[in-house]
């Protein structure tokens, strides 16, 4: 493959509340057994990608964490590896990354150091799959700048105005390019994913350096939309961004679809993920579980109904989990009620307690107790 | 040059025979156990969990899916530069192929193997075995006892200590005696077949010992060093440990991991059991599935019923079909409708629709009356199981079989079709 | 092992100059094919310690790449392993670490999530061979709360008013401990390795923190030292910190001498470091070498007299390096002359020019060209 | 599951009989080569540079050093969770031991294996050459000609042409004519034993030659295919790429290293050569020592004199020894007076003091005059040669030597003494 990678995953989500202040969004857990950032990884490495830096700056711990090893998404070290780019104490800089343009910038040695021609950048809180080879191509067909992905929002899946909207011309040149419009019709939204001539990004974040610019989209796409040759490409497949707690919800009961497992897991190009290494499941006396997910390490004595339950939950006797995602290490005991809740709280759920939200909303039920 | 302070040779090589149909394609250390595992990641878990990085694996037969389960070791973190898991075929030695020709035999052709890491001390394991061992802390007995030889025993029942090798020892734990599967046994005090030699002392009796046929540790080597040392000491374990040498023990074994709290706990975080995972996914249940009682592996689809049942991964269970008492290992298929009853489906079995498993009452098998002596029945790896038909108690399946192997579309109890593979 | 380790790697040097500009003290290369922290790390691996963090901070960049993988120390990484603690913001705080006790105290649920009883704390900068299961039973033995290894410095080894000194009882309890003092003649000093009870540890560095209180020797060491039952432990051997250029020079030309490489390489228990792969040394007609230490990948076609080449190092021809340390990458031209010099410069040394020092002195001989 | 696009099939058999004591002990890929390397590193690098990252290796003669350098596969990045390097040794297809018979009936024998990654094209490669090259590149010329095999090749001198396999192409690459070892030959485009066949194509083919006896890719498979595709292509390769089969061969290999500007540079950052080393010390040169034109490995102390010489890791050259056109292996020990000229020193050797080694004039050997053709002193792996002796040229030792051994203290040129190993 002839471009390294590289992954936003420094940002915090103030939409999503509780559920980011304790790790970055790009780790938020997907489907059972995943993390958000697990699926560009993996599309990554899929594309045969062999050089991916990680761009790690809020609430990086548990990121830093779970990409210890490149071995999880068959990433190698010599050839290129995974590289995690915290911040770092420099004798001309002190900051924290700025910006997304400021992140790739401190760390430009990694972009000037690699051989590869082009350079593929791609935020880490989004749920698809894509062969970047195809996106290449289509770069280099049409003699782009920079390509940006695209995606059409049906209109009961997200909010456009959270994106940046696109308008092309025919030839699939970007023409109109509005960062989170207060209002619009347009449903095609900017999928976080951009290629540049490596040479290309060099130039362009050393202009908005010496700018004082930090922002990848606002700074560079939006101001460079006229001058430089910027491209749209169509993600076809299915795409979610994450970064609400209505998205995530969706994003992952989505999962409760078998159309969707099988698109993501069901063939060879799967979705890897660090090995967690907990044991299979049980089901105790009494427990009964209906179009549910359900990770290893559960213990489930009640009643799991249209759920997903990441790894080590347990469910105590006599309670019922309805309509809710409950994340990992979540105890919940004896005689609790969940009904359409995300639960993120390692703290025991207290007997006898009962957690619902109205149908159609989600309430987030999150504990103060630490970071992780 | 790495050296290591001990390391740790784990005797792979046992047939299994007496699992019949389940160990036709595989070796016994490779069987899957508790839905997710397979027998040897207890040991090799043991291993990493008391700091032993280097692990000498002695195999002989049928290691293909051994091979391919532990890899370059990575799910054991025991993928390393210096020491790791290394896989000693026999062939390593010499070139020619040298059977191994028994466990001691075993560990002395691979004596260059262990000098190369000059190891202080040796311990040497089976793969047969269901259990949660820190082996330091065996070290720490033996270093403490100045032994040439530590053996872990444990304390079974009276009744059982015939099928053992039994010690006698004094309050100090110094070995006085032995006796190997004694009719009236003095003592229950059985070998675990797990040792921890000083490596000098080892390597002594090994080439002591190396014209002796079929060179056993129990049988040769721990007589040779009590004899001549007198300084073989026993470490007394307290614990589970489980042998799931025959059908119905291997069976009952799994069945154990259902109680509430079992015996043997899988779901303590402080001494995880590792394995070679290949999905990841999480299982899913459909609205119609129904659960009780029951362990299911990672990546399994339930359209139907488990009830009291140790469920692999990948495994799908299609809608209506009712798996009762029974063990389904990874990646097989249970068709809509059927009904299994205490029976065990070996990995990538597809079974029919509508087909009865377990049913009927218990008959004599007519085929190996020492191997099938339960009211399970059992299907091999990679059978299939045409739609439709019964099986019966104390049977036994193995390969693509077709309604035509199936005489009224019944196998009654007591009986096997065997197209494929040993027995 | 019953401990876990902390490997205090954040720190740059003022006392380094342009040599700690580019890279952390940690990350300085030492006898031609180490770093600095490869020491303590192959301390901590031959000691088998499992579970080791490093906290990074001061341009960490090449720290970070040096400590990719685990297995050039052989940590593992399912009990335990390596960790790498960079800084990172939180909506609890986004400060950097702002000293020793302060770098561990963001990261107490490292500390907090083990189970070993004991933590070992030692800083990245120091050039040694330790058993530090010897200090461990020591420090049971004394029933101490914090044992502090220290060495004795020779008169013509370092400078003491540049380390903590320390005095003990008979009991080789510590009654006086002195950070950086103005004159001493005590030459017992703080040898910056450290063993407290996990608990303890966690116990100080909250109660340092609730106090705003950041440096592990003055907050806690100097603080506690009448209340609590610290010890010293002798460290016996080679000891030397590199934090000045004299004592980096020193302690690099000490590589020269047999006993001090058979000391750190010759026996079971190595230095291990990440490999290169760079080729073997070349010597190409007209070179000629004597009292020298040579890394791989250099190609020499001059002369070579008591100096280090570290990896490919260029000598070109006609040029004389003498008494000199020529780090990692240094393109020396030919006919160019080196006299107690620090290279460390992977801008080309211009032909035909003269870099010396009086005898005596050491000259840096830095660009100022990126830092790595 | 991961599909590959493209796994490699290392054919590293190769016993490598011309080269006389110094394969002795090790196979062919194993030797070292370059003071730090193993021939079989560069097909291993040139694997993981193109990107290739899963590699079966075909081993069958004395493979224990060459298990032992690749280990797991970290120093060429191929220890990986799927793929990665794995050695075949002919047992593992099928529990007793089928010897390989030919480089086709190798691979077929490791179908199973193959088949694992469900790859789209397979790469046959050898393991006795010294090149650089892209594999990408190559697959990429195999796609784009439509290819059903592409078989690397380049231009050799007309007059080394019989010695190869030739192929005759047209204007497009295209395959029209073999020919094995002609003896006029009618092209000098030679095979380099590199193929990029269409997995499908492939097995087919492998298939149909089952009961081919001593199959082999040259000589059965290309032909087979040429004959029923006609869609055998050549992919022409320009650069280095040396046979080192010969005693002078590899010599020379070795020497051309020490070049200025050698045609084959392996200091160029672009294509690094990886290699398993034990030892990443810095090499010590002492105050008295003096070094010309030669490459010299890591942790290697010089107290002596090295000139035009390829000197290997962990060897000690002591004061006052001369080592001159000269190749001394790993952790070999020069002593202090002796002289050597136009000698191989294997790995491990202990030359005494005050010898000469390489001396006198050149005489046919009187063993082998096959193996033992040029003016070349050989010493094999672990020999000692005692203090004070002069040993000729065209010669061989091998194993430990004693005073006695030598008449009036003289291995006369073209003699040998063989106290150990295979000739």
């Amino acid at each position: 493959m002839r471009a390294v990678g590289i992954v936003l995953a420094g940002g915090g989500s103030n939409r999503m509340g509780l559920l980011a202040k304790k790790r970055a969004v790009a780790a938020m857990p997907i489907a059972g057994s995943y993390r958000c950032i697990d699926f560009v990884l993996s599309n990554m490495s899929n594309s045969h990608i062999q050089k991916v830096a990680v761009c790690t700056q809020f609430n990086a711990r548990s990121l830093n964490q779970h990409l210890n090893s490149s071995k999880w998404w068959d990433f190698g070290r010599k050839q290129g590896g995974l590289y995690v780019l915290p911040p770092t104490v420099t004798t001309e800089n002190n900051s924290w990354y700025r910006g997304t343009a400021d992140a790739i910038y401190q760390n430009i040695e990694f972009v000037n150091g690699s051989h590869e021609p082009y350079v593929i950048i791609a935020s880490g809180d989004c749920v698809y799959k894509a062969d970047f080879n195809k996106m290449l191509q289509a770069h280099i067909d049409k003699k782009a700048d920079i390509t940006v992905a695209y995606t059409k929002l049906r209109s009961d899946q997200d909010d456009p105005t959270r994106f940046g909207v696109l308008t092309m011309d025919e030839d699939g040149r970007i023409r109109g390019f509005e960062e989170k419009p207060v209002v619009t019709s347009n449903m095609t939204i900017n999928a976080g994913i951009y290629i540049f001539r490596r040479r290309l990004l060099v130039e362009l974040l050393e202009r908005a350096a010496g700018e004082n610019r930090y922002d990848l989209v606002q700074d560079i796409l939006v101001r460079y939309r006229e001058t430089k040759r910027i491209y749209g490409y169509e993600l076809e497949g299915y795409w979610n961004n994450i970064a609400t707690i209505d998205s995530y919800y969706k994003t992952n009961m989505d999962f409760l679809n078998k159309r969707v497992r099988d698109y993501f897991f069901g063939d060879y190009s799967e979705i890897y993920s660090k090995v967690e290494d907990q044991p299979p499941a049980k089901y105790n006396p009494g427990a009964s579980v209906k179009n549910a997910l359900v990770a290893s390490g559960c213990i489930i004595n009640g009643a799991v109904e249209n759920s997903i339950l990441f790894r080590k939950v347990y469910v105590g006797n006599g309670s019922v989990v309805r309509n809710s995602i409950i994340l990992n290490d979540v105890y919940i005991s004896d005689n609790t009620v969940v009904k359409n809740c995300i639960v993120e709280n390692r703290n025991t759920l207290r007997p006898n307690s009962v957690y619902t939200a109205d149908a159609g909303a989600v309430r987030v039920v999150a504990g103060e107790d630490r970071r992780y | 040059m790495v050296k290591k302070e001990m390391i740790a040779m784990l005797l792979a090589g046992g047939q299994g025979s007496r699992l019949g149909v389940l160990t036709a394609d595989i070796c016994k250390p490779a069987i899957t156990f508790g839905g997710k595992y397979r027998i040897i990641d207890f040991p090799l878990s043991n291993c990493i969990n008391s700091g032993v990085d280097t692990v000498g694996v002695l195999t002989q037969y049928r290691h293909l899916r051994l091979n391919s389960h532990i890899g370059i070791g990575i799910p054991w973190d025991l993928d390393r530069n210096h020491g790791g898991v290394t896989l000693l075929p026999p062939y390593e030695k010499t070139g020619s192929s040298d059977w191994y020709t028994g466990t001691a035999n075993a560990v002395f052709q691979n004596l260059e193997y262990i000098e190369k890491y000059n190891p202080e001390y040796v311990l040497i394991l089976g793969g047969d075995h269901i259990y949660k061992m820190d082996y330091g802390v065996m070290l720490q007995v033996h270093k403490n006892s100045h032994a040439a030889a530590t053996i872990a025993c444990m304390h079974v029942p009276w009744e059982e200590a015939s099928r053992f090798g039994v010690v006698i020892a004094d309050s100090e734990g110094r070995i006085k005696e032995f006796e190997e599967k004694p009719a009236n046994p003095s003592s229950n005090l059985a070998s675990m077949g797990i040792y921890i030699f000083d490596w000098k002392v080892l390597k002594e009796a090994l080439l002591a010992l190396k014209d002796q046929p079929g060179c056993d540790f129990g049988k040769h080597v721990i007589p040779y060093l009590h004899e001549k040392t007198g300084s073989c000491f026993v470490y007394d374990f307290n614990g589970y440990w489980k042998d799931v040498g025959t059908i119905e023990s291997y069976w009952k074994a799994n069945m154990e991991l259902l109680d509430i709290v079992p015996d043997f706990n899988l779901y303590e975080e402080f001494w995880k059991i590792y394995t070679n995972s290949e999905s990841i996914r999480p299982q899913y249940f459909g609205s119609e599935a129904s659960v009780d009682k029951s362990i299911i592996g990672e990546g399994t689809e339930i359209y139907g019923t488990v009830e009291n049942s140790v469920i692999g991964t990948g495994v799908v269970i299609e809608a209506g079909a009712l798996v009762r008492n029974s063990i389904v290992m990874q990646d097989s298929v249970i068709g809509s409708g059927s009904v299994l009853d205490r029976a065990i489906i070996a990995e990538s079995v597809r079974v029919g629709r509508n087909c009865l498993i377990g049913t009927g009452d218990y008959a004599e098998n007519i085929y190996n009356k020492k191997v099938y002596a339960s009211d399970i029945a059992t299907v091999g790896d990679n059978s299939i199981i045409p739609d439709g038909v019964k099986v019966g108690r104390n049977t036994a399946i193995s390969g693509q079989t077709q309604l035509s192997d199936y005489p009224d579309g019944i196998l009654p109890s007591g009986h096997v079709i065997i197209k494929a593979g040993d027995m």
